[in-house]
């Protein structure tokens, strides 16, 4: 594993606060997940590919934009591996990634459709804000 | 001043006297000098209403006199504890030291006492009397015509200043109102304060304050912790025995084995630095490892609750190495 | 060999179970350590008293090290629990008063791990070496 | 009489520590006065008593008396006790000098205490009048005048300037040592100040405390008497009272063992402590009672039957202020001696 | 004053060739108290022993120093030499000079010097010692096992074969435990009662045994062969000794409607009953919760159809107590609840079950008479879903499952899978495993067998939810391997719980202060080589009480556990280690410090009158040490404020003296 991955991995657990390698491969998250079907990685798979420092693929990946955030899985983790906040992790990571770190007022509008629900807003603003 | 009034304290007592629930009551009984109460043991109410005494001088923790003077007597004792001394009173219960059965407490709440000598900084010596009056203390001394007034503030004793808890644990009848605990109560400022300092520092610091110690024992024996039956200092067989600082070692050696022995024991009532003539910061021993234990093996209040486990007693298998106790500090 | 170094003193409580059989290993596998390293074997690491450290320091020794087994192995089950307490705060405290931390050690050694008791030994007896003569615990009528 | 510029005092004992030991009262940081040898930079302390008092000059809280060693069955003796210079002993109050008669009398009697004896010979005492008594003084009960002359040297001190007077021959060596410093001056001149002290002593609280209830054939009239029981009740047994006193003089001897030898030490010891003169047999006193009781009958009744009608009580005022309880010889008197007449 | 014999050993040149014996010796001449010094090649030999004996009786020494190799290897040798001389063998100190001086010292001065510092501390120490003689206390011959399944049962029945009387004490009406719940075994496939049924009739006809069933254990005291126990007899409402078994008193018995729990409550039962045919003793239990007479004082039928007489209403606890010099807790498991995982539609579905309901299910002795029906409306269920490591490893969900991996699951979902295949061969039969354990002799070719022959779909992977629809559950469930997600409608689904301690183990290990895990199993006092022990003396451990086990490790264990209870037993008395704490009453406190960090419980309470110094007398509460119980750590010694607590052999003075020698 290169020396920039291996930070990034890093950086994505720290973000996380998530330790994959407490995963036993039960797959218990794949198992409960209802978006599933729409991913070309599953939920272990994120926390086996993190572990592993596979990142680049995951996070060209569409799958984790497919992530819910339902945390079906967290809830039913036995080890507590919690791999809904590892998605997450990845998520921002490639927003960091392409700059966009910060979310500036003058931004908001064009993006806020009407139909765009309240949570949505603070998630992003969740996501952008460092 | 103290809200609480001599009359609060010497009608109930002299009530509880009368209907025959307390056989003694353990009081203040009045001195030369305003400042000068003793503790003691009134058995009638013409004695308490003549000389039964409250004010701002109150300061003695009554805990400790209840291990032995419940053994000779018919009866309870009435006790009036304040906040403070109802920690002791529940440590010493869950020493067995106390037969809980004898005593009857009366908890009174408390506005911080004040210390003579702080008084005496401000005034200057030859104190003939003191009022506790609202607005201060008044202080005549032989060499002034008129009362020096003191406020509270000026005059209270550092143990009150930085109170853990206005809270009694412990009581079977309360007067005047229950106060709260205050973890926002900076007692371990000047701890931290000497962990800052440079080993060096800290020895200087140590070598002057222990070195005034006179080994008069005033620290062991008001300490509500310190009910050995025989202690380990005056064994001649414990091996650490020692009548006198003949060194500097044995003055280090009886300090620290003595906030060893009361550790996860002590209250911080502060007795021991009160009663010091040399007014060696005692405390700061005993808060030293209070407040050790407190970070390393989670918050514990000696005295809190009946029968809890001292820390010492205790552990958990993830506790942290004696190594880990620099490391952890950054030091 | 140099006529006049100085070699501190070293008190080691070692308990019967492990340690006093690590350093029984070390022997058996001649794995040298300094002959200033005076072993006192007592029964488990919770038999020492803080008296018994200061006891030492007052006598003369430089540096005072307790080794027991590794938590959790104390063939007393919980003993070395309570040494590890007892001395995390006795050290904090002589710490507090100013007294060199490098002084005092507590390390679990198992009957095992011979290696790692000389090893202890010898880092430990290097540290004190590098503070020199036990001045802050002293009782002069001790010394010469 | 002499007299010198109070603006002189440390040159004065910069020179007087030229040839000899000098220690004076010295504040510590917590403001608290206790002797201290002096050297440049130390403060003469404004305090009227010392935390612990002057005793500790002629007999110290420990003192090493000799060594022994025993290699097989020889046994080697070693007197370790080296008291062969003079030393000065400045600003001692009228209390605490009359306090060393009190010990004198104890130690310079037959058996004579050599250790004690040396010490005394060697020891200069130049004592200060006291210009601001406090309330817990009371002195005056023990016929001791607080402007009044006492020791080798007596020193009153005014706003400007310090009168000297020498009272006896090593008080004369003293003062002409420091000589140059001081300037004769008319016996008299230290005559206001005295009476100034006077007046303010009138106004002492504990002015009219009497001891006349008490005395060597008292014995049986306080012994039994009831009151002992609530005076004694909260004493906590500590030795407070008997470290700081100038004339408590009991002490214990022990063997300390170094590995090396055996030091053969003395240590204050106070009759308030459980263990106090412990033998095989127990301890002579059971309870705290007799314990307390023993401090004061000897302070009040057994030392004036030994030694002439004298109090072994100086009116100090230390345990008054010391004492944890705030128990001491001022209540006892009154709780005792002034039911005496009834 | 001692006197003190020195004998320096040179071990061959193993401590000559570093140390200088002769002068060793030489200088330890002038120690205090030494009345003789010498060295020789080789001190435990013969010829080395007969010196140290000769000089014993020559110079009448009261104590030797030996400085040779470690106190390990040779103290027992010399404490032996001591004790033929007719000295206490406690009298003799090692100087260990040759592990931790000759052996670890290159240099001849140094190895010297430090070698006459290690004699002087022994010196020094033994200046200290006291003879010391180990206490004897008798042994009651009796062993109490607790729990009455197959751990209890092999047990008693192995100490009962070695001629000890034992009794069993058994919460439930009878024993036999889960075994006697189970169907078949694995990997035999034998069928559990054909083999526990027979010991349970060799238990109850044993003439060493005798059985409380229906019985708790509530109080023990004393300690190593001497355990007082209480036991309270839980009233059954029948005469235990005049009951035949018959079951007449079930036939006519009107109140139907009682949950069985013998069948897990899969079917009912009456309010007097026999838990099953084969129960031990084959006695009947009125359920006072659902007995009519009980609760309204009106029916009696079963009083007036028994033929012996043998009911009695009015019957009462009863409270024995009895003296053991053993104690066996076989106290087993239970599975633990799946109320908490909502997932697995355990509340919500009838058929969904767990394995021990499954093994009813199956059992022909069973609510089903061994046909396999779905509980919800009888029907032969065609896909069954198997689920392992419910609740097992399951670190994040504490008030959920379990940490541990439980152990027998693996195995018995195996034979279930198998059993299913094999009696119902139009079955389809899917097994969802995270890792497959098989750990043991024909383990894992069952489990292959099981894949292999009888075709059962093992897929790695979790389930994730079981949703009840219609009659079908509907399990999705991930196939880790083939990356896929998979649903499968159901017609069972058997869940293989976590097991956990019995809720009566805690206080139970309260009252026999025995150490517990977190989990509530209790500890072993030595995890490998003491595995049948708890650290407190005469208290033994058989069966899942102390972990996760199967029948052939439970059955092993018990024979273990038996054994050492045997070896106890046989002995008229025990000899204690004579090197235990020592309360000093005189200065006791009364404060439980030392209570409470004591490892084995030896440290008691007792109020006693003392004549205080002040000639009052006073009672006091103060603590006494069990010298039977006391193991010697010294944790109690450093706990005591005031030094009451001192321990022998290894007392305060003696260490402090060591430290002395050494520092001086």
């Amino acid at each position: 594993m290169d020396n920039k991955n291996s930070n990034l991995q890093a950086e994505i657990v720290r973000m996380s606060g998530v330790n994959p390698r407490k995963c036993m491969r039960c797959g218990k998250c794949s198992a409960t997940c209802p978006a599933y079907d729409e991913m070309e990685y599953h939920p272990h798979q994120f926390v086996y590919m993190v572990e592993n420092g596979e990142l680049e693929p995951l996070m060209k990946s569409k799958s984790i934009y497919k992530c819910l955030t339902c945390f079906a899985c967290v809830d039913r983790c036995p080890r507590g591996v919690e791999p809904a906040k590892l998605v997450e992790a990845v998520r921002l990571a490639v927003i960091r990634q392409q700059g966009k770190n910060h979310l500036k007022p003058e931004d908001i509008p064009p993006i806020v459709d009407e139909d765009l629900p309240q949570q949505a807003i603070v998630t992003a603003f969740r996501k952008y804000a460092k | 001043m103290q809200r609480i009034t001599r009359e609060m304290l010497t009608s109930k007592a002299i009530s509880l006297l009368n209907d025959g629930t307390v056989s003694a009551v353990l009081g203040w009984r009045e001195g030369e000098f305003s400042y000068d109460l003793t503790p003691s043991l009134f058995y009638t109410a013409e004695d308490i209403e003549q000389n039964f005494v409250f004010n701002d001088f109150c300061g003695a923790n009554f805990s400790k006199y209840l291990v032995t003077k419940t053994l000779g007597i018919e009866g309870k004792i009435l006790a009036f504890l304040k906040p403070c001394d109802t920690y002791s009173f529940n440590q010493l219960l869950t020493e067995h030291r106390i037969d809980r059965s004898k005593v009857y407490v009366v908890g009174i709440s408390c506005d911080g006492m004040a210390d003579i000598s702080k008084i005496r900084a401000i005034t200057g010596d030859g104190i003939s009397s003191i009022s506790c009056e609202p607005d201060g203390l008044k202080v005549q001394t032989i060499y002034d015509d008129e009362p020096k007034t003191v406020s509270y503030e000026d005059a209270m004793a550092e143990r009150c200043i930085c109170c853990k808890s206005k809270k009694h644990v412990c009581y079977d009848e309360l007067i005047g109102e229950e106060g709260e605990e205050n973890p926002d109560c900076n007692r371990f400022g000047k701890v931290a304060e000497l962990e800052a300092m440079t080993p060096d520092e800290r020895f200087a610091f140590w070598r002057g304050e222990l070195s005034r110690c006179i080994r008069c024992n005033a620290c062991r024996d008001v300490c509500p912790a310190c009910t050995c039956e025989k202690c380990v200092f005056n064994n001649p067989n414990s091996g650490a025995e020692n009548k006198a600082p003949a060194t500097s070692f044995e003055e280090q050696m009886f300090h620290i084995i003595r906030a060893f022995h009361v550790a996860g024991r002590c209250t911080d009532c502060g007795e021991c630095s009160r009663v010091c003539p040399q007014h060696i910061p005692l405390h700061l021993l005993n808060r030293k490892f209070i407040k050790d234990i407190n970070t390393f093996y989670g918050e514990y209040q000696a005295g809190k609750e009946v029968g809890s486990r001292a820390p010492l007693v205790d552990y958990t298998t993830g506790d942290l190495e004696p190594g880990q106790v620099f490391e952890r500090e950054g030091m | 060999m140099q006529v006049n170094e100085y070699k501190p003193l070293i008190v080691a409580f070692c308990c019967n179970w492990c340690s006093y059989a690590g350093a029984d290993l070390a022997g058996n596998n001649r794995l040298s350590y300094p002959d200033n390293v005076k072993i006192i074997r007592v029964p488990c690491s919770c038999r020492v008293n803080p008296m018994f450290v200061l006891r030492a320091f007052q006598r003369g020794a430089d540096g005072v090290i307790l080794c027991g087994c590794h938590p959790g192995d104390c063939h007393y089950t919980s003993g070395n629990y309570y040494t590890r307490r007892r001395m995390a705060l006795l050290f904090s405290m002589l710490d507090y008063l100013g007294i060199e931390r490098e002084r005092t050690r507590v390390e679990w050694c198992s009957a095992a791990e011979g290696a790692k008791f000389a090893q202890t030994m010898n880092e430990f007896t290097e540290a004190v070496a590098a503070l020199g003569e036990n001045k802050r615990l002293e009782d002069l009528r001790c010394k010469e | 009489m002499r007299k010198s510029l109070l603006t002189s005092v440390d040159s004065i004992f910069s020179k007087i520590s030229e040839s000899m030991a000098l220690f004076l009262p010295v504040d510590d940081p917590t403001g608290r006065a206790n002797y201290t040898r002096w050297e440049e930079g130390k403060k003469w302390s404004e305090a009227l008593n010392t935390v612990k008092s002057p005793k500790d000059f002629f007999f110290p809280q420990v003192e090493d008396l000799m060594k022994f060693k025993v290699s097989g069955k020889n046994i080697e003796l070693k007197n370790t006790a080296k008291i062969d210079e003079d030393f000065v002993v400045f600003g001692v109050r009228p209390c605490d000098v009359r306090s060393f008669d009190v010990l004198d009398n104890v130690f310079l009697s037959e058996p004579r205490d050599g250790y004690y004896a040396a010490r005394r010979k060697h020891g200069i005492i130049v004592s200060v009048a006291c210009s601001k008594p406090s309330e817990t003084c009371f002195c005056h009960t023990f016929g001791i005048d607080p402007a009044g002359e006492y020791g080798d040297v007596t020193v009153w001190k005014g706003e400007n300037e310090l009168f000297w007077k020498a009272n006896t021959e090593k008080g004369e060596k003293v003062m002409e040592l420091i000589s140059e410093f001081t300037e004769s001056c008319d016996d008299n001149a230290a005559d206001d100040i005295k009476a100034k002290i006077e007046k303010i002593a009138e106004k002492l609280p504990l002015r009219n405390l009497s001891a006349e209830n008490f005395g060597g054939d008292k014995t049986d009239e306080y012994f039994d008497r009831p009151e002992w029981k609530s005076l004694s009740e909260s004493c906590l047994g500590c030795g407070t009272c008997t470290f700081v006193c100038p004339t408590c003089q009991c002490y214990d001897i022990k063997d300390f063992n170094t590995g090396k030898d055996v030091i053969r030490f003395r240590c204050w010891d106070s009759c308030m402590y459980s263990e106090f003169t412990q033998m095989s047999a127990g301890q002579p006193r059971l309870t705290q009672l007799e314990r307390f009781r023993q401090r004061f009958m000897h302070k009040l009744v057994y030392y004036p039957a030994n030694y002439d009608g004298m109090f072994s009580c100086v009116g100090c005022g230390r345990c008054l202020k010391s004492c944890p309880i705030h128990m001491n010889i001022v209540k006892v008197m009154k709780t005792l001696g002034g039911k005496a007449d009834e | 004053m001692q006197r003190i014999g020195v004998f320096v050993c040179w071990c061959g040149t193993n401590i000559a060739g570093t140390v200088d014996v002769k002068r060793v010796a030489e200088a330890l001449k002038n120690e205090p108290g030494v009345v003789y010094s010498d060295n020789y090649q080789y001190m435990c030999s013969q010829a080395g022993q007969d010196m140290i004996k000769n000089a014993i009786h020559e110079y009448k020494l009261t104590g030797v120093v030996v400085c040779s190799c470690s106190p390990r290897m040779h103290e027992t040798t010399f404490r032996k030499t001591a004790a033929a001389a007719g000295l206490n063998p406690y009298m003799v100190e090692i100087a260990n000079i040759r592990e931790q001086c000759s052996w670890v010292h290159k240099d001849m001065e140094a190895g010297t010097e430090k070698a006459i510092i290690l004699g002087r501390a022994a010196i020094a120490k033994l200046n200290l010692n006291t003879p010391l003689t180990a206490g004897e206390t008798p042994v009651t011959k009796r062993a109490l096992v607790i729990g009455g399944g197959i751990a209890g049962i092999q047990t008693a029945l192995d100490i009962a074969d070695a001629g000890f009387k034992v009794d069993i004490v058994e919460k439930k009406p009878t024993i036999g435990g889960k075994m006697a719940q189970l169907d078949k075994t694995f990997p035999t496939l034998d069928c559990a009662a054909c083999i526990l049924t027979p010991k349970m009739v060799d238990v109850g006809q044993h003439e060493n045994i005798r059985i409380f069933s229906y019985s708790e254990v509530t109080d023990v005291k004393g300690f190593v062969g001497n355990f007082d126990v209480t036991i309270k007899r839980k009233a059954r409402f029948v005469k235990e000794d005049v009951c035949t078994g018959c079951g007449l008193c079930m036939e006519k018995c009107p109140m139907k409607k009682v949950p069985n729990e013998f069948n897990l409550g899969l079917d009912n039962r009456t309010a007097i009953y026999i838990p099953f045919a084969q129960a031990v003793p084959k006695v009947a239990t009125i359920d006072p919760n659902y007995c009519i007479m009980k609760k309204t004082g009106k029916c009696g039928l079963c009083s007036t159809v028994c033929t012996v007489g043998a009911i009695d209403y009015n019957q009462q606890d009863e409270i024995i107590e009895e003296k053991y010099g053993a104690i066996v807790v076989a106290t087993g498991f239970n599975p633990i609840s799946m109320d908490k995982f909502d997932e697995y539609a355990y509340s919500q579905s009838k058929d969904v079950v767990t394995s021990l309901e499954f093994e009813r299910l199956m059992n022909a002795a069973g609510p089903t008479q061994g046909t396999l029906l779905r509980p919800s409306d009888g029907k032969h269920p065609h896909t069954l879903v198997f689920v392992q490591c419910v609740g097992s490893r399951c670190e994040a969900c504490a008030e959920k499952g379990k940490e541990y991996c439980s152990k027998i699951c693996c195995m018995y979902t195996a034979k279930h899978a198998m059993l299913v295949r094999d009696k119902y061969p139009d079955t389809e039969v899917y097994v969802f495993y995270i890792d497959v354990r098989t750990p043991g002799k024909n383990f894992d070719e069952f489990y292959r067998r099981a894949v292999e022959e009888y075709g059962v779909h093992y897929i790695k992977g979790m389930v994730g939810k079981v949703a009840p629809e219609g009659d079908k559950l509907m399990v999705q469930a991930s196939d880790l391997l083939d990356n896929k997600q998979l649903h499968i409608a159901a017609d069972m689904v058997i869940l293989a719980a976590a097991i956990e301690p019995d809720e009566s183990a805690r206080s139970l290990a309260t009252m026999l202060t025995a150490s517990m895990d977190t989990n509530d199993f209790f500890t072993e006092a030595h995890p490998k080589l003491r595995p049948v022990e708890s650290p407190t003396a005469g208290i033994y451990l058989s069966g899942a009480c102390q972990g996760p086990k199967d029948i052939p490790d439970t059955v092993a264990q018990a024979g273990a556990a038996a054994s050492k209870v045997i070896g106890l037993l046989v002995k008229d008395k025990l000899t204690g280690n004579p090197c235990v704490a020592e309360s000093n009453e005189l200065m006791c406190n009364g404060c439980s410090a030392c209570e409470k960090v004591c490892p084995y419980g030896a440290i008691t309470y007792v109020d006693k009158e003392f004549r205080m110094p002040d000639r009052t007398t006073r009672v006091r509460r103060v603590a006494q040490v069990n010298p039977a119980v006391c193991q010697g750590c010294g944790a109690c010694t450093v706990a005591c404020p005031s030094g009451a607590m001192d321990l022998k052999g290894f007392a305060t003075s003696q260490i402090m003296a060591e430290v002395d020698a050494i520092c001086k």
